[in-house]
């Protein structure tokens, strides 16, 4: 299939980034005007993207003009163009902070490539059609995130980033294991063509499952699903922050998105309800203590951390519901709420890190007890961090609420009520944490004279945290029509 | 047949041990080591996937991921390693 | 009022206090001018358009905004007569608290984020009372619980911060009870608007113990901010809000969205027939009489004024839910019409309450001797809405007390008339000193931290006149209960729609 | 009196970490049982020809004779350019990380005399190595690998820089892989072919030009890598001046 357009967004949604990575590396001098230029860029190719999906659907593209089986496919299903968008925009709220946030010249020149090469890496995941590819696109992800989490340099971050870099190491060298294994049962690497031959050879069923087992605990272990989240929080808590908000809302959500794909597209005529049930339990685990740890975590970036483990953990939840649904509406609501909340937890969680980084460089520390002051002079950001607060508990009009309402009416219907106390005892533990924070706004201290000081920093955590409130809240409904949006099979 | 399940059944050995080894080992190098030895494990496999028979053409795909492969393996570890010398160097000086 | 501007006007008159809200948050603090724009814009403006529907709605015409979030999820703004009882009582006082409030924080700190989320507040209020729906209704009853927790932390004193903290894990732990249960109704019977007369008559026997189930866990949700004891625990402590705040918690917003909350669920979505087949207004009955008794027992013992104000809000919002809790449209008409007039004589309390504590320093009982020579307007104020409460005529509070009364005998529940016979004592047992202490006993030598505004009434204007006004809407709903439009006129009309008749 | 229960403690702990480790080489045993039968069902059960035949038989519109080139520079030639890309990543995250550390001390004549021999034949090896590839094994990566190579041997021989360039032109080096790989196929793009999509007629020289970047980009990580830290401004000194002008040549070669 040759594609007969001259600037395929599919294409440079990759490209783009990589290039701006490569120059940027090349003159470090004017490394933040190219780097916000390569933003730019790519985030317009992103929306393109979704523009060009949403009007003509799913889009698939094989590279280099040869049959899908030999060549790498790149596809834009509904699904992909959903987080990838997330991803961008948020992408672009992340760089727009950044630009201002080094003060270090030695530290943004090192930020800013290995930052787009990240971004390279995101979409590339999210439009990968390739399963060999998906594992460098891994690689890639993990090695520059690692190195943007460690470079603040302080002992915590180095090592923190060390332990990250070879759990991920560890998460992609399983995963491989698994790609191996499938060429050696079906012979193709392109996600479409083996998900046929999954669905039709079922004699190979103990070789798909131990390759479903092989590749979706490596990218457990990569996505922080609990108990294998050990390393997320001092990793997270110890980046800087435009790189926490990075690493939180989107590097994780990229190993959940494939865990999702996988787990629906490619091995569906495998996966049964005990093997949901047991990655749900997980994922209930994971909401229970990520939200505990968080309630007693001392520094805000460590709690922000810690609440994405249990953020993560919902997304679980919805696995048995899914596979106990048949399709039709109630399975698309979903799905679609399923995405919806990893949607809101990417914008929120982005601002609440901006947000927390800002008050962390006002205050000169995170300590949770001793923010008052500092929340009272800032009032835009702890407006920013209420709002992504919210959106965290799942309170309304979040993106969350809605997503959290979905869970509840599927888990009621198809009889596992459970989940209903699991996602309550979260949301309560969670208006516990983030009330710890909000609390601390009210205090005595002097009262600033205006809403935003410092409006590079502010106002894109603001807009963020927005967005994850007002904006997935309360219009949601083109997601469904976009996560209706599938893209064929193998060809 | 058997020489490519011995030659590919050695990798998912040598994945196993190196999995083995990088669970049990604190220090860096070892889980270092460890990990390319599962990648090494990982490559056996694909490069036993590409045998055909004796004198038959090897599948090139899987050579090509391999090298592919081997070049992410490097630099993961590369980066590691000075990751790794970083916390020394503090150490020591602290 | 074109016809094709009706599905707007519901959405607008929610947007017509939160865009000012939203404003104002970025207004700079010493910009008093364009704050007060702001905020009386918003107001007059709100006043304006809830006028247009009330007009609207008397001549049967509808009103809905609907906004679809995502498939089968819809958020539905309907103004029907419930809706515009409530709306209507919220706007009005709104408009008569944010000139109390403009007068009360003048050069206290963070007036820009005070009527900010006071804005956000009443835009909160009015989509509860707008909601066409259970979604709809739970989405504006959570914002409402975060947009009243930083009125209630406003100070920032340790004690705000206390007081604040119990007032959100009251109320955020029944927001959820209330979203599981209307997660579980919706799974029964998939997406319903409130509709007069209740939906759920129709559902088969079999589903009915599941019924029983939601409307406790959705009770419970609700019971919270309307203060139903055992859940009403957070209700004294909220109590060290700014007056103007406590005002709007008891009088305006968070205790009445849950007392009329309970008047959704029970008539318009259980009906109050079907309510009564499962059994459910027993108990709520029970709940209510409980609350009422209690309420005015613990009012009795509290020095403070405004925890006494507290506790007998605890009391009188029950006579609400005892409204609803009796089958047939006379105890209905009482219900209904109390909350609204349970709301401006309490509201008349809190700001004169406010006002002794502005003016005077006098925060307690026992320092109130003599305040009526001293403030004798607002001591006035004071007394129509205390003897109001007992339910002495023709103030407002003897309307409601007589519909219950009567509502109670037609019912056939006579132990009503006991509850409020022994409500009425206990009210006057804690109203009637107080008065007596204001009225006659001589004025002290000092007050503990008086405060002179310069202006040749006892306090100044913007406090004076709001309880003032207040207090002459008690009279004015008692006297002409009778009238069109008067609020009683108005209930009547819900009932009547509600039983078909 | 403490140091017994000490000893007691730590040799429980020490028991425990040996139960542990024993019961997890159960597990993996178990683990690798279970993996070595599914891959022989896997093996037997599979399709046999996989992507061979397909591959092969593509081979002569490719633009290159080598069919494991073929793949890496054409079929899948997306996946080549992220590798270029990790490995960019891979330097620039050791950059970020500290200053190069100081090399070894110069070597003695014997080594040095050795150096000036071996570096040079590793550079033209490393030519010889991209050019065949393009009909036998060989390739971008194994000249990479060379060239990488010799700037270890430079740096063992006392060199701190590895005989790298000054930081300038080295950040032009490290990126000219994914440069010249990104662009080529953009340009592919709006020319109409395609992203990565090659003209049979240009595609061997294409795939040479991309090729060498890569060889260039290839030896410069592997050898900035082994450097181990951002090229400081002091060790530019001497060797900066004569590096710049043909870097995969005499910047390489044997210092004086």
């Amino acid at each position: 299939m040759y594609s007969n357009l001259l600037t395929d967004p599919l294409v440079l949604c990759i490209t783009l980034p990589l290039l701006g990575a490569a120059l940027t590396t090349a003159l470090p001098r004017h490394a933040v005007p190219l780097g916000i230029l390569a933003a730019l860029a790519t985030c317009s190719a992103a929306v393109t993207l979704g523009v060009d999906v949403w009007q003509h659907g799913a889009l698939r593209l094989v590279l280099g003009g040869w049959e899908p089986e030999l060549a790498i496919g790149l596809r834009a299903d509904g699904l992909a163009v959903a987080l990838a968008l997330m991803a961008n925009l948020v992408a672009l709220g992340i760089s727009v902070y950044a630009s201002g946030y080094f003060r270090d010249p030695e530290r943004m020149r090192a930020f800013w490539p290995l930052w787009l090469l990240l971004w390279a890496a995101l979409n590339g995941l999210f439009l990968a059609g390739d399963l060999f590819n998906l594992y460098v696109m891994l690689e890639l992800l993990g090695i520059t995130a690692a190195a943007l989490g460690a470079l603040t340099g302080s002992r915590e971050a180095v090592s923190a980033n060390l332990r990250y870099l070879l759990v991920g190491l560890l998460g992609s060298i399983s995963y491989l294991l698994g790609v191996a294994l499938l060429y050696t049962a079906h012979g193709t690497l392109d996600l479409g063509l083996v998900a046929r031959a999954i669905a039709a050879n079922d004699r190979l069923f103990a070789v798909d499952a131990a390759a479903l087992v092989l590749m979706v605990s490596g990218l457990a272990l990569k996505a922080a699903l609990f108990p294998l989240h050990f390393w997320l929080p001092p990793a997270h808590a110890n980046a800087p922050a435009p790189v926490s908000a990075a690493l939180s809302a989107l590097v994780v959500k990229a190993s959940v998105y494939l865990i999702i794909r996988l787990w629906l597209d490619l091995f569906a005529p495998i996966t049964g309800l005990a093997a949901a049930m047991f990655l749900a339990l997980l994922g209930a685990a994971a909401v229970v203590w990520g939200s505990w740890r968080a309630l007693r975590a001392e520094r805000l970036k460590l709690l922000a951390a810690y609440s994405t483990v249990a953020q993560i953990g919902y997304l679980f939840l919805f696995l048995p519901l899914l596979a106990v649904t048949p399709p039709g509406p109630p399975r698309d609501n979903l799905l679609a709420a399923l995405v919806l909340m990893a949607l809101t937890h990417g914008f929120a969680k982005s601002g609440f890190f901006l947000a927390a980084g800002l008050v962390q460089t006002n205050a000169g520390h995170d300590r949770i007890d001793d923010l008052g002051g500092t929340a009272q002079r800032l009032p835009a950001t702890t407006f920013a961090i209420a709002l992504a607060g919210s959106a965290l508990i799942g309170l309304p009009p979040s993106g969350s609420f809605i997503g959290k309402w979905l869970l509840m009416q599927g888990a009621i219907e198809s009889g596992q009520w459970w989940w209903v106390i699991v996602v309550t005892t979260g949301s309560l533990l969670a208006s516990a944490y983030v009330f710890r924070v909000l609390s601390r706004a009210f205090g005595l201290e002097p009262t600033p004279l205006k809403f935003v000081t410092d409006a590079r920093a502010e106002v894109p955590a603001l807009l963020l945290s927005l967005v994850a409130v007002a904006l997935l809240g309360l219009a949601s409904g083109p997601l469904w029509t976009l996560l209706a949006l599938r893209a064929g099979g193998g060809a | 047949m058997t020489a490519q399940f011995l030659y590919g059944g050695a990798g998912l050995i040598l994945f196993v041990l190196g999995l083995w080894s990088f669970l049990v080992h604190a220090p860096l190098l070892r889980k270092l080591i460890a990990l390319n030895i599962m990648g090494g494990g990982v490559f056996h496999v694909l490069i036993a996937v590409a045998y055909r028979g004796d004198g038959v053409t090897p599948d090139p795909v899987p050579h090509a991921l391999v090298l592919t492969g081997i070049v992410v393996a490097v630099s993961a570890t590369a980066l590691a390693l000075v990751l790794g010398a970083r916390l020394q160097d503090e150490q020591r000086q602290g | 009022m074109s016809l094709d501007l009706a599905p707007l006007l519901p959405g607008t008159i929610v947007l017509s206090s939160l865009l000012p809200g939203v404003f104002i948050f970025l207004v700079r603090e010493e910009n008093h001018l364009l704050r007060t724009v702001l905020n009386l814009f918003g107001a007059v403006l709100k006043l304006v358009l809830v006028g247009v529907m009330i007009w609207g709605v008397y001549l049967g015409q509808v009103f809905e905004t609907r906004v679809q979030i995502a498939p089968g999820l819809e958020l539905v703004l309907h103004a029907d007569a419930l809706s515009v009882l409530f709306v209507t009582l919220s706007t009005v006082l709104w408009l008569v608290t944010t000139v109390y409030a403009i007068g009360y924080l003048e050069h206290s700190p963070n007036r820009s984020r005070f009527f900010g989320f006071f804005s956000l507040c009443v835009s909160a209020t009015v989509g509860v009372a707008l909601a066409g729906n259970l979604l709809t209704f739970v989405i504006f009853y959570e914002i409402l619980t975060l947009a009243t927790y930083p009125l209630v932390a406003h100070r920032g004193t340790p004690e705000a911060t206390r007081g604040a903290k119990i007032y959100l894990a009251y109320t955020l732990s029944g927001g959820l009870l209330l979203l599981v249960g209307a997660v579980w109704l919706r799974t029964l019977t998939g997406p319903v608007d409130f509709v007069a007369g209740g939906v759920l008559r129709g559902m088969p026997a079999d589903m009915h113990r599941e019924l029983v189930a939601i409307f406790a866990l959705l009770l419970a949700g609700l019971g919270v901010k309307a203060a139903l004891v055992p859940l009403h625990g957070w209700l004294p402590q909220s109590m060290v809000a700014p007056a103007p705040v406590s005002s709007l918690l008891h009088a305006v917003a968070v205790v009445k969205a849950g007392a009329f909350g309970i008047l959704r669920v029970v008539f318009d979505v259980y009906g109050v027939e079907f309510s009564s087949e499962l059994g459910l207004l027993a108990v709520l009955a029970a709940l209510a009489s409980f609350t009422i008794i209690y309420g005015s027992l613990m009012a009795l013992t509290q020095d403070g004024l405004k925890k006494r104000l507290a506790y007998s809000t605890v009391s009188q919002v029950s006579y609400i839910a005892l409204g609803a809790a009796l089958l047939g449209p006379i105890a209905t008409v009482g219900g209904m019409v109390h909350l609204v007039h349970q709301g401006i004589m309490k509201i008349t309390l809190f700001f004169c309450a406010g006002n002794y504590a502005e003016t005077l320093g006098v925060h307690n009982v026992s320092q109130m001797d003599g305040v009526g020579r001293r403030m004798p307007l607002t001591t006035l104020a004071f007394s129509v809405g205390a003897l109001g409460m007992i339910g002495i005529p023709p103030i407002a509070g003897f309307v409601s007390k007589w519909y219950l009364g009567l509502g109670g005998v037609e019912a056939q529940q006579y132990w009503v008339l006991l509850v409020l016979g022994a409500s009425t004592l206990l009210n006057a047992g804690y109203f009637l000193p107080i008065l007596y202490r204001a009225w006659f006993r001589p004025l002290p030598n000092e007050w503990p931290h008086e405060h002179h505004f310069g202006t040749r009434f006892e306090t100044m204007g913007a406090l004076l006149w709001p309880p003032v006004i207040t207090a002459a809407f008690c009279l004015v709903a008692g006297l002409f209960a009778a009238a069109p439009f008067s609020p009683l006129e108005w209930a009547q009309l819900i009932a009547r729609r509600e039983y078909g008749l | 009196m403490t140091e017994p229960a000490d000893w007691a403690r730590s040799d429980r702990a020490r028991e425990r970490a040996r139960d542990l480790s024993l019961l997890l080489a159960v597990l993996l045993a178990l683990l690798g049982v279970v993996l070595l039968a599914v891959y022989f069902l896997a093996l037997n059960g599979g399709a046999a020809p996989r992507l061979a035949e397909l591959a092969l038989a593509r081979v002569p519109q490719s633009g290159v004779g080598n069919p494991v080139t073929a793949v890496l520079v054409n079929y899948r030639a997306y996946d080549t350019l992220v590798e270029l890309a990790v490995l960019l990543a891979a330097v620039l995250g050791i950059w970020s990380q500290r200053p190069a550390p100081p090399g070894f001390q110069r070597s003695s004549a014997v080594l040095a005399g050795m150096v000036s021999w071996v570096v040079p034949l590793l550079i033209v090896t490393s030519g010889y190595m991209l050019w065949v590839g393009g009909y036998a094994p060989g390739g971008a990566f194994q000249a990479g690998a060379l060239l990488g190579a010799a700037g270890v041997i430079v740096r063992l021989a006392g060199d701190p820089t590895a005989g790298l360039p000054g930081e300038a032109v080295q950040r032009w080096l490290l990126v000219l892989g994914v440069l010249m790989f990104a662009l080529v196929g953009l340009a592919l793009m709006l020319l109409g072919a395609g992203f990565l999509t090659y003209p049979p007629k240009l595609a061997k020289w294409l795939i040479l030009l991309i090729e060498s970047a890569a060889t260039i980009a290839i030896g410069t990580a592997l050898a900035a890598a082994y450097v181990g830290g951002r090229p400081s401004a002091k060790g530019q000194g001497p060797s900066a001046g004569e590096a710049s002008a043909a870097p995969s040549s005499s910047s390489l070669g044997p210092r004086p």
